[in-house]
């Protein structure tokens, strides 16, 4: 049983690159040797991280192209965000509250996950593609337009404006259409991004190499095949489809509890980040856990070290996101990496045997 | 009276969507591939005819002519250099990334180049609103010019892929690039001829739209071209006519929701429509139907 | 073939979290006032960021030119935010690590809010051009060059109803965005007390904002004489043009957005004659000290300045004041610099581009007063009243 | 109910596309234990016959029993419960999963636990993945697969992957097997071997199988009985040797 050993050896790899990511980062920052920058982004590369390890269930294991996975995302953060508001004054012990928090980001996103699911999974391809691109956008919208208050009397609701909640004078908006959530409390720590991430690789590492996970590879590769060998296409479509949402809300309850101004902009709740998490799946290998982690950081880091280039920035972005596009994936500069490979074997002969070492283990193609 | 003023307006809205939504289904019908740059090439389209037009003061027609040429070399040569190595590749999903990363890569080089500000787009249209029922109505020339476009371009598209030789090379192309070099076509320089002519349409495309809405900044294209891509799917992506079809009935849809419903959801309105009508119809309108033999 | 994805992927990750470390060991050496800013310099909202840079820099280059503040010169450094709340914090991380102690921005509502929620655990000194919520100014570092969103829609209701500009109003507003949003509730709360009626109140977001038909015509049919567009100039230029080309005849009505719509290039200005805004800041105002604004940024940045430009313009002279009074120096610490300046803002009182006067209380927001202006000739014309 | 040994009952089976009748009044019955071998020339209905069998179309007439219950109508997966399995004309592996996995996913409705067990690792995960390792091992061995089990299903040759997609469809341990072309681009070295394969199958587990072959060779070599297909209609049935000397069935099928 050699595989079994070797994927699980694989899976220790990946869960230890985390950890000792982790131990690097604490001691730098305990050490002083860290900067402002790289401290803030160290939440937000959690919840991308884990954004990229949940889209890689649908899209990586499952097979299927979903252009909505910020829509999820933004469900797990206005309704964490919003459970925190409300009970900040309720719950003052601040790790159950938060425990909380997270637990309804993954089931809210994980119900509206399955909700979508059940009408669209019959869909293929492009077309799934853009129907889950329209619901992300209806979320969106609906949370733009959303009016929530408190007072004592309760909670008021309304689709119109702030005005139509009629709170006492002394209420509270807490949803207020498109100025969102202000003043979530900030509860997101590195360290509960980590455990995020590694519970997260815990749940899809664990489902992959299971009877379940093989069920939705199945489906991935060969529909009819699964069909044939009486393989539940619905349930498997929907555990995959609705986990890989849930996750997403995980990610959500992070980032909101990041800021203290939580609003549903084009550019964080809509289809650009649900793409944007795409690329980090793509860029990172289709089905490739691990290289989901690492693109995910390297998209997150880049546009920040490119900081000092100003006006130049976003432009040697894109143009270094297609160059790496065209270098990981294109048959030619394949070849041609293999060729590279071969000189530097030469070359290095000691190097080389401690790099196969390191691939061996995993997937040869 | 209000209900036909709406249809007027939807029809207009949807005619700039059909426009652009011919574009992207010639390009998705050949080549099956989602071209998310297609927006940003009608945005670098329009930029050629407002720096002609008005920042030079040369002649319109030279402009809609730079533009179009502009267009259709900068399709060829996005297609080459981001597309075509791609075309191997193992995912179908690499090429839509590295699309994204033109399309990012498209407007970063306006911002440099035009920068930031609006700039308000003169309208290459000349021709005189049409008035009905004593002036209640109104239809803009650009709205009459639009839709004959797109009529003429889909009957000239139509003609072009059923009558040439080229068009029928497309038609190969797209059903089995295998095949289709078995039988001595010429893939890559059928796949440019698609981009060419997807990207001269752009051209017109960005003309038309920024004619009807003057106001042009390097993310002019970004947004019409998502809602196209939507249009297109609506109808049916792939086929011309559907474009066509489903750009309108996205205009027509998107005024009406803000007319009658609400206009601060009338985002999610169009979207609910969308996913309802490929729930009932999962290819579209006027989508082929796809059976996967067993 | 993998072997090599994952030595480059490796030594690509390695490489950057070593040049993330390259950003500390600043803020040596504090001879100079490092005043940072942000806002989107990028993305759909790039107008907006681009002006507040501009603005700024303009300032600074002046300052420098005749000497500095107190004989200290003055490093700029502005950052990109890409309107959005998570980018604004890294910027501002990004400007802490480049040494930075002051903060001329963010330029929006959203992103700031973000950043002074940041800002206050280092008691920096934050002075938002543009940054018009009231939660912006909910800590003390922070305070405001423009009207928050409340002030301006108030403004704007007892305006029209004090000088009986229309009865029957319709109001065109981004529901999707912080600023339009937030003067629309206001004036719509304010109306009530007006003699005035809001006919209509539509909505636009900011994914389907080109076409205006809908909400000109409802406007229309409900005999509205006037449309309050508490919205950006770029959306306005838009409904002005479809307004004229399907016939209608409205007044319109802006607030501080709508100022920069004469200098939108190319932009007809004829359909904007008889647009009425409530501004500070207009760019053809006749006093000497804003047509050398203008004539300046022209030449250095080859744009006419907006709302924008000049507020950042104005928060790096109000910065310039606020040292000149309390005496702060660079070698002070950011929290020291912080508390200088923020006991030096309430006795103030400052005469910049957009208001005459500005004077500000401790809770961070401006008080000056607004102009009533009037499009005439393709001219910003003051109001008579 | 069941007063017979018949595995599968056919009756009148019919199935139109736009006005063609790809299937026209089929009928077959097969006993327990028996091999049958499905023939006829390109385009006959043969693997539309099938798809009929395994509900991946809905047949307009006719009725389909196993082992007795009636199956017409159902959907693929619940037929496949019930008991009939295929292999498939151009072979449908899960070409990304190891050559273990999918003899694994194979088993899959025989072996349980919940989707919790496996995300927290409980202690039933290991004891039912090892039963089902177990199994599938010795599935492979059968077919002299359990050297590649750790191999990519794409990686296989090509005559290795017909015997996986067997090796899949016997996991789900059915009544009938229903085998589509199986020697379909194999040399005759191959097709030899796939034929001892099959009649040990059908020995091992007493299998009752149907066969779709083009290879007369090993339709002769295997099958007790045959029904030639021809133009969706049973051309002929009966005992392999009679009906391969009918002169219509020399004409249809070889003859032109």
């Amino acid at each position: 049983m050699k595989t079994f050993v070797s994927k699980n050896k694989d899976n220790l790899i990946t869960y230890g690159i985390v950890v000792v990511a982790y131990a690097v980062m604490e001691i730098l920052i305990k050490a002083g040797l860290i900067s402002s920058l790289m401290q803030g982004l160290l939440v937000p590369l959690c919840a991308y991280v884990i954004l990229a390890v949940s889209l890689n269930l649908t899209v990586g294991i499952l097979g299927e192209l979903s252009l909505g996975h910020a829509g999820f995302m933004c469900v797990g953060a206005f309704t964490s965000a919003f459970f925190s508001k409300i009970t900040m004054n309720v719950i003052t012990v601040t790790w159950i509250r938060f425990t909380l928090a997270i637990v309804i980001g993954f089931i809210a996103a994980g119900l509206i996950g399955f909700l979508i699911g059940m009408p669209v999974l019959r869909l293929k391809g492009d077309y799934l593609a853009i129907v889950t691109l329209a619901f992300g956008e209806i979320i969106k919208n609906v949370i733009n337009v959303l009016y929530i208050g408190k007072d004592s009397k309760g909670l008021h609701f309304s689709m119109k404006d702030a005005v139509a909640l009629n709170l006492e004078p002394e209420g509270d908006v807490i949803i207020n259409g498109a100025q969102g959530i202000t003043g979530t409390p900030k509860n997101s720590t590195f360290t509960i991004g980590v455990i995020l991430i590694l519970i997260t690789l815990f749940i899809v590492l664990n489902l992959i190499k299971s009877r379940d996970g093989r069920a939705i590879m199945s489906i991935r590769d060969n529909v009819i095949a699964a069909e044939s060998v009486g393989i539940n296409i619905t349930k498997y479509k929907l555990l995959a489809f609705a986990l890989s949402a849930a996750l997403a809300g995980v990610a959500g309850v992070l980032y909101s509890h990041n800021l203290s101004s939580l609003m549903a902009t084009p550019k964080n709740f809509g289809y650009n980040m649900s793409i944007m998490i795409l690329v980090f799946v793509v860029l990172g290998g289709i089905g490739n856990i691990r290289g989901s982690i690492i693109s995910a950081v390297i998209l997150t880091l880049l546009p920040e070290l490119l900081r000092g280039l100003s006006n130049y920035r976003m432009l040697i972005y894109a143009i270094v996101l297609i160059a790496m596009m065209l270098f990981n994936w294109a048959p030619k500069a394949q070849a041609f990496r293999d060729r590279l490979l071969d000189k530097l074997m030469f070359w290095k002969k000691k190097k080389v045997t401690v790099t196969e070492k390191e691939g061996g283990a995993s997937d040869e193609r | 009276m209000s209900f036909i003023s709406y249809l007027i307006n939807g029809i207009s809205l949807g005619s700039v969507y059909a426009i652009i939504a011919l574009g992207y289904t010639m390009v998705y019908g050949i080549a099956k591939m989602l071209n998310f740059a297609h927006g940003d090439v009608i945005m670098f389209g329009s930029y050629a005819v407002f720096t002609i037009v008005s920042t030079l003061s040369l002649p319109t027609w030279l402009g809609m002519l730079v533009s179009i040429i502009l267009c259709t070399v900068l399709g060829i040569t996005i297609e080459a250099v981001a597309y075509r190595p791609l075309r191997q590749a193992s995912s179908s999903l690499a090429v839509l990334i590295t699309a994204i990363g033109v399309s990012y890569l498209l407007q970063n080089v306006a911002l440099l180049i035009f920068g930031a500000n609006t700039k308000s787009f003169s309208s290459v249209v000349s021709m005189a609103p049409l008035k009905l029922a004593d002036g209640g109505l109104t239809i803009t020339g650009e709205t009459i010019v639009t839709i004959s476009c797109c009529i003429v371009i889909m009957i000239v598209l139509t003609l072009f892929v059923n009558k040439t030789k080229a068009g029928q090379a497309m038609l190969a192309v797209s059903e089995d690039k295998g095949a289709a070099q078995l039988m001595g076509i010429n893939v890559n320089g059928t796949i440019s001829l698609t981009f060419a002519i997807g990207s001269a349409l752009a051209a017109v495309a960005g003309m038309l739209l920024c004619s009807a809405y003057p106001a042009l900044t390097p993310y002019t294209g970004s947004m019409p071209g998502i809602k196209a891509f939507v249009a297109a799917v609506f109808g049916g992506i792939g086929s011309i006519p559907g474009a066509f079809i489903g750009g309108i009935i996205l205009g027509i849809i998107e005024i009406f929701s803000k007319a009658y419903i609400s206009s601060q959801l009338s985002d999610a309105i169009v979207f609910l429509v969308l996913i309802i009508v490929l729930l009932v119809k999962p290819t579209g309108i006027l989508g082929k139907k796809i059976q996967e033999k067993v | 073939m993998k072997k090599f994805t994952k030595l480059t992927a490796l030594a690509l990750s390695l490489a950057m979290v070593v040049a993330s470390f390259t950003g500390c060991g600043a803020a040596a050496g504090a001879n100079t006032f490092k005043i940072g800013g942000i806002g989107p310099t990028t993305g759909g909202a790039a107008i907006y960021g681009t002006a507040v840079k501009n603005g700024a820099d303009l300032a600074i280059k002046e300052i420098n030119a005749a000497g500095g503040i107190n004989g200290v010169q003055i490093e700029y450094n502005f950052q990109d935010d890409e309107l959005d709340n998570e980018k604004s914090v890294n910027a501002y991380n990004a400007l802490k690590d480049w040494g930075m102690n002051i903060l001329v921005g963010p330029t929006t509502s959203g992103c700031c809010v973000a950043v002074a929620a940041e800002s206050v655990n280092d008691n920096m000194f934050q002075i938002t051009p543009s940054g018009s919520s009231v939660d912006c100014i909910a800590n003390d570092n922070v305070f405001q060059v423009c009207f928050t969103d409340p002030n301006q829609g108030i403004g704007a209701a007892a305006y029209i109803g004090q000088n009986n500009v229309a009865s029957k109003v319709a109001v065109i507003y981004d529901s999707s965005d912080v600023y339009s949003s937030g003067i629309y509730t206001k004036f719509a709360q304010e109306a009530a007390n007006q003699p005035f009626d809001i006919v209509s109140a539509e909505a636009f977001t900011a994914d389907s904002k080109t076409d205006f038909s809908v909400q000109l015509q409802k406007a229309a049919d409900n005999g509205a004489e006037l449309v309050f567009l508490p919205i950006y100039y770029t959306e306005a230029s838009l409904i002005l043009t479809q307004a004229a080309s399907a016939g209608y005849n409205f007044k319109f009505f802006g607030c501080d957005g709508l100022d920069g719509i004469l200098g939108v290039e190319n932009f007809d200005t004829s359909l904007a004659e008889g647009v009425m805004l409530l501004t500070p800041f207009a760019a053809d105002a006749k006093d000497e000290k804003t047509q050398k604004f203008v004539a300046d940024y022209q030449a250095a940045y080859g744009d006419t300045p907006n709302q924008f430009a000049a507020d950042a313009y104005d928060a790096v002279y109000i910065i310039k004041a606020a040292i000149e009074k309390s005496g702060a120096k660079p070698s002070m610490s950011v929290s020291e610099l912080g508390d200088a300046l923020k006991g030096a803002m309430t006795q103030l009182s400052v005469d910049g581009l957009t208001g005459a006067a500005m004077t500000w209380t401790a809770d961070g927001a401006v008080n000056k007063a607004p102009k009533a202006m009037e499009i005439k000739d393709g001219n910003y014309a003051l109001i008579q009243d | 109910m069941k007063d017979n040994n018949h595995v599968l009952e056919v009756n009148n089976l019919s199935i139109s596309f736009g006005g063609l009748r790809a299937v026209d009044d089929f009928n077959v019955t097969i006993d327990k234990g028996e091999l049958y071998g499905l023939i006829g020339p390109n385009g006959a209905g043969k693997t539309t016959a099938f798809n009929l069998l395994t509900g991946v179309y809905k047949p307009d007439e006719g009725i389909i029993k196993l082992d007795g219950k009636d199956i017409t109508g159902k959907s693929t997966i619940e037929i496949n419960k019930a008991g009939i399995a295929r292999t498939f004309q151009n072979i449908r592996l899960f070409k990304d999963l190891s050559v273990l996995d999918n003899v694994k996913v194979g088993l899959h409705n025989l072996y349980e636990y919940s989707t919790i067990a496996s995300v927290f690792r409980l202690p039933k995960y290991y004891r039912v993945e090892k039963e089902m390792d177990e199994k599938a091992y010795s599935l492979l061995k059968v077919f002299d697969l359990d050297s590649s089990a750790k191999l990519k299903a794409s990686q296989l040759p090509y005559g290795k992957q017909r015997k996986l997609e067997i090796a899949r469809a016997l996991a789900t341990n059915p009544k009938l097997l229903l085998l589509d072309e199986p020697a379909a681009g194999m040399n005759p070295n191959e097709t030899k071997e796939l034929m001892d394969t099959i009649s040990f199958i059908r020995k091992e587990f007493d299998m009752t199988i149907l066969l779709i072959e083009h290879d007369m060779k090993l339709v002769s070599g295997i099958c007790e009985r045959l029904t030639v297909l021809n133009f969706g209609r049973i051309l002929a049935e009966g005992n392999t040797a009679e009906v391969l000397n009918n002169p219509e069935v020399i004409t249809a099928y070889l003859g032109e």
